[in-house]
């Protein structure tokens, strides 16, 4: 784990106006430069309430009751408009639909509309527009309606259409929730590598599996707090199964053999290490 | 909203890609050609001059590639239009003095007639106008255009996220349909049935539609939309040729020769030029 | 129960063929996953069970009577769909309305409807919510309120699309606890689902389509047990299962237990 | 609205807030797709202003009035040119609907039916207007234009015919059209409509557990 901070969360408290119940409850943690952090905990639990909170959404756009704060590369997202942390820490959420603007026919005018809205020059935009065509693998798209794409080929946009801005932090809530197996391992693959050129990723995400393989820590959520955060390794270890959060089936694999005394490892996190770990037990 | 008609097609705009010099030209001489044509007929005195520039439109169709399209548009509007407008103020225009003909029932009156017509003419140039302007120009350059000449980027948001989002819904009140038709709602039969199928389908329509209000309102946000002190900048570029500042420059001529003879026109007894 | 889908082919009216030429039987009430990539076929395949969808040619017979016979709304007594997005369906101010909702479009006298509430509100897991508005759900509630309003219609088959999408763990758990109710009580389950460890524990018969044609069908371990077959669909068999059958095992095992269980034979019998 | 004292135009500029434009689109696609699938069902009405009426009461009048402008462009760029003109009374019906809710008269049935009263008058009066002073007295493009004709064999009185005919048309329409709007507003919940309120932090200063645990 690397010792810069990227993104600091301090006594984070939010309710939303209008309700009772407290959506984030005095969280505290930090997220170091290039670091690989998922967010998991059962529906209800605040996760996309702290992704919101993560890129300045809460409070600017939300109205409701906060208490304590999140810097964001050292500057205090209250009091920042959303669109200037944009150039920092950038959000990809669930509904591929609901991530284009309605306002332009062609996939590069798509990518190019936040750097429209920030008057860039023209020849800026065609250089950044081409070179992030080329991250997010959508060079063939370009001319392309993005309403006529596929839910993977949207959601790969709408990835893009928030890197033009240059964020060095981006956080995926659910982004491929509603993807078919196919399109989701496309968006995923390029997140790990997003994530492998240096960019920060905080990413919020349901496949267990996934989040063993890929994550630096895991941040675990219930009921508005923060359980844990720690390693895939110390998370998976079966304790926090009772929150209503899953455990991936190769942890579950070797806590079963432990109990039954074939195993005495750490937890397991990837099928390679499950099957290895399976063979040696009765090999012996 | 009274003379809104239900909408048959899936069409969300009406422009046609045709490869043509109007399809080409820069929006804003078109939108110059609308308002300067109009307005002039509109301000002349005299009721030739609007049929002489639907003669030019019906050119303009010629070169648009349009002219099928756009003769059968003018007749549909043009024949019924003109139809009741001789019946309405031919015949009972309370301005008529000159009787042309008598019915019985009613007479039709020289100066009704020459409103009628009139109004149809300037109609004819607006309506005309109009339609050729949006068959030959995709939205997305139109309001390119007007962005450039100073309109508000939010003005040119709410038009084009309005034409490209009704496809959406519309896609989303089909799964709708189906779904409460897979939970009873019968959407057939008796006036009293149909009826009752109305709620269950626009009911969700509308909730989940402003469920998306929430997460497009957080893109615009984290995307810069509206950002204050800064001026959007366009990705597609717009320039107007020599030939184009040209029109540009004859259009307002017109408009100013049509607006002065009407001035000087309507002064006429006042200056002692009586005819 | 029985749903014969006999040479069943759709083509849409933008030309795509997305179904040609499928045929097979459902007999009984032994849980059915219909598995495949997206584009693959499977929702234009169930959409015809309750004819929201009508064959281009071939037939789909319910029990021996073609589904063109009447209307969506009338299957809607014996088959019901159950939506992948929840908000599709629902849009009254409470879940007791969304669960008295159908049931009355298709005529179940009101004492019916209130002797059904209260144990579909309970298997749902909204026991305590039924005067909640249905925005005030959280989106497991929300899916267990468009469930629950479908079986609120006591049909004789259910069909779920994608109900795992965006569930959490507890979620799931409440899924497979319907989906074995359903089948105490006489009733088919069909799903459509990209959740492999979902369709493993819950569904004995897996059947896998193709571009619009049937690719396997048959016994969920033997169809788990051809991950090169599967592949060409883009599934790929259970995790629990790819190490049972990475390690060397024939039969892909579904859970870990099972697993576990096999090794220690396994050893048993080694030493 | 406030306790503080906007000026005018700050009062219409607040109601546009990024939410507030993110709705209009999609309140004119439910006006247009409300249209469609009255016609779809093959009902005899038009039932084509609940997105101007949900969006009165959710943004304020003036949102509204964009969402009937807007209704009105779209629909001359899709069917007929002869819609454009006709911006006029969606914008001045929007207006009417937005002012009379936000003095609460939604809240009441009685309410309502002045509402719809109010709003059927004034949109008779405006389109009536429309068809007089821009086409002349008919537009030939819809059914009430053969009602007006006769009505002005029968009366000989232009523009009075033209105003019963709009009446006619629009009287049954709009009391569909709210009673429709009533339900769905009815339903919308508060926690929806709060994010749009323009005092949404004196809504839940009211609330007891102010403080975090």
């Amino acid at each position: 784990m690397s010792v810069d901070t990227v993104i600091e969360v301090k006594n984070l408290s939010f309710r939303y106006a209008g309700e009772r119940k407290q959506a984030l409850k005095d969280l505290s943690f930090t997220v170091g430069r290039g670091e690989f952090l998922c967010i998991i905990g059962p529906n209800g639990a605040g996760k996309s309430s702290l992704c919101n909170a993560l890129v300045g959404l809460i409070p600017s756009y939300f109205s409701g009751a906060k208490k304590g704060g999140v810097s964001v590369l050292g500057q205090d997202t209250e009091g920042t408009s959303v669109a200037n942390l944009a150039s920092k820490i950038g959000l990809v959420f669930q509904n591929p639909f609901n991530q284009i603007s309605y306002t332009t026919s062609t996939v590069e005018e798509e990518l190019a509309y936040g750097l429209c809205n920030i008057g860039a020059p023209r020849d800026e935009m065609r250089r950044r527009v081409k070179e992030i065509a080329e991250t997010i693998r959508v060079g063939g798209l370009l001319r392309k309606n993005p309403l006529e794409l596929s839910g993977g080929q949207i959601q790969r946009v709408a990835i893009g259409s928030t890197l033009i801005m240059r964020p060095s932090i981006l956080v995926l809530d659910e982004c491929t929730t509603q993807l078919d197996p196919l399109g989701s391992e496309e968006v995923f693959d390029i997140v790990k590598r997003l994530n492998k050129d240096g960019i920060t990723v905080v990413m919020v995400d349901h496949d267990m599996e996934r989040v063993a393989r890929c994550a630096d820590r895991v941040l675990v959520m219930n009921d508005g707090q923060l359980l844990a955060i720690d390693t895939p390794r110390a998370i998976f270890n079966g304790i926090f199964q009772s929150h209503g959060v899953d455990m991936p089936e190769y942890a579950r694999f070797g806590a079963a053999m432990s109990g039954a005394g074939m195993y005495g490892g750490p937890a397991l996190l990837t099928e390679r290490e499950a099957i290895n770990a399976g063979k040696a037990a009765i090999a012996v | 909203m009274s003379k809104q008609n239900k909408i048959k097609t899936k069409k969300t705009s009406s422009y046609i890609p045709l490869d043509s010099p109007i399809d080409r030209m820069h929006p804003m001489v078109k939108i110059y050609g609308v308002l300067c044509l109009g307005i002039g007929c509109a301000a002349f005195p005299f009721l030739w001059l609007s049929y002489a520039v639907v003669a030019f439109l019906f050119c303009v169709a010629w070169r648009a590639k349009l002219l099928g399209r756009f003769s059968k548009f003018i007749i549909a509007f043009a024949v019924p239009i003109t139809c009741m407008l001789l019946i309405i103020q031919g015949l009972y225009s309370p301005k008529n003095v000159t009787v042309l003909a008598d019915f019985g029932f009613a007479r039709l009156g020289l100066e009704g007639v020459v409103y009628a017509f009139k109004t149809v003419g300037t109609l004819l140039v607006f309506l005309g106008g109009f339609y050729l302007m949006t068959t030959t120009t995709y939205p997305g350059k139109l309001v390119t255009a007007m962005q450039d000449a100073g309109l508000n980027s939010k003005a040119g948001y709410l038009v084009l996220a309005s034409l490209n989002v009704v496809p959406q819904i519309q896609r989303r009140i089909a799964v709708i349909q189906e779904a409460q038709t897979a939970r009873g709602v019968e959407v057939e039969g008796t006036m009293s049935t149909r009826f009752k199928a109305f709620l269950p389908i626009i009911g969700p329509t509308v909730m989940s539609s402003l469920v998306d209000v929430q997460e497009r309102g957080m893109t615009l946000e984290t995307r810069g939309f509206g950002v204050k002190d800064v001026r959007p900048t366009s990705f597609v570029a717009l320039y107007l040729t020599p030939g184009e500042k040209a029109a540009k420059k004859v259009l307002v001529a017109f408009l100013i020769v049509c607006v002065l003879f009407a001035v000087f026109w309507a002064l006429r007894p006042v200056l002692g030029l009586g005819v | 129960m029985r749903i014969e889908i006999r040479d069943l082919r759709h083509t849409y009216p933008t030309g795509e063929e997305a179904l040609k030429g499928v045929s097979f039987t459902i007999e009984g009430v032994t849980p059915v996953a219909v598995v495949g990539q997206n584009g693959s076929g499977k929702t234009t395949l169930v959409k015809h069970f309750n004819r929201i969808l009508s064959p281009t040619s071939g037939a789909v017979l319910i029990d021996g009577v073609e589904t063109t016979k009447q209307s969506t709304a009338k299957w809607s007594k014996r088959v019901g769909y159950v939506f992948q997005n929840p908000d599709d369906q629902l849009f009254l101010n409470s879940v007791r309305k969304e669960f008295e909702f159908g049931p009355e479009r298709v005529g179940v006298p009101a004492a019916d409807i209130q002797k059904r509430l209260p144990e579909i509100a309970e298997l749902c897991g909204l026991g305590d919510k039924l005067d909640s508005h249905t925005f005030d759900l959280t989106a497991t509630q929300k899916k267990f309120c468009a469930i629950g309003s479908v079986m609120m219609m006591d049909p004789d088959v259910i069909i779920f699309d994608e109900p795992t999408c965006g569930q959490d763990v507890e979620g799931s758990r409440r899924l497979s606890e319907i989906i074995g109710h359903l089948e105490k009580r006489g009733k088919l389950c069909v799903t459509i689902s990209h959740d492999m460890k979902f369709v493993a524990a819950n569904f004995p018969r897996v059947v896998a389509l193709c571009h619009g044609r049937v690719l396997i069908d048959g016994d969920s371990r033997e169809v788990f047990a051809k991950p090169e077959l599967l592949k060409k669909s883009f599934v790929s068999p259970p995790p629990i299962s790819r190490v049972s059958l990475g390690m060397g095992f024939e039969k892909p095992a579904f859970s870990v237990d099972e697993l576990v269980e096999t090794m220690k034979a396994r050893r048993r019998k080694m030493a | 609205m406030g306790k503080n004292k906007k000026s005018f135009i700050q009062g219409i500029k607040d109601q546009f807030s990024v939410k507030a434009i993110v709705l209009i689109p999609i309140a004119v696609g439910i006006n247009l797709v409300g249209g469609m699938l009255a016609s779809n069902l093959k009902l005899p009405i038009f039932l084509d202003m609940i997105g101007t009426i949900v969006s009165a009461a959710l943004a304020g009048p003036w949102v509204a009035a964009l969402v009937g402008l807007l209704t009105n462009i779209f629909l001359a760029l899709v069917s007929n040119p002869v819609y454009l003109p006709y911006s006029v009374v969606s914008v001045g019906v929007a207006l009417v609907v937005g002012f009379m809710m936000r003095a609460g008269l939604f809240k009441k049935i009685w309410g309502v039916v002045i509402i719809w009263l109010a709003s059927t008058v004034v949109s008779a009066a405006l389109a009536g207007s429309v068809t007089y002073f821009v086409f002349g007295g008919a537009t030939g493009a819809t059914g009430s234009s053969l009602l007006t004709v006769t009505l002005i064999a029968a009366t000989q009185e232009i523009l009075g015919s033209i105003f019963a005919s709009s009446m006619i048309e629009n009287l049954i329409d709009r009391a569909i059209a709210f009673a429709i709007a009533y339900v769905i507003l009815k339903y919308i919940p508060k926690r929806l409509r709060s994010q749009y309120s323009l005092d949404g932090t004196d809504d839940f200063a009211e609330d007891p557990d102010g403080s975090p645990a």
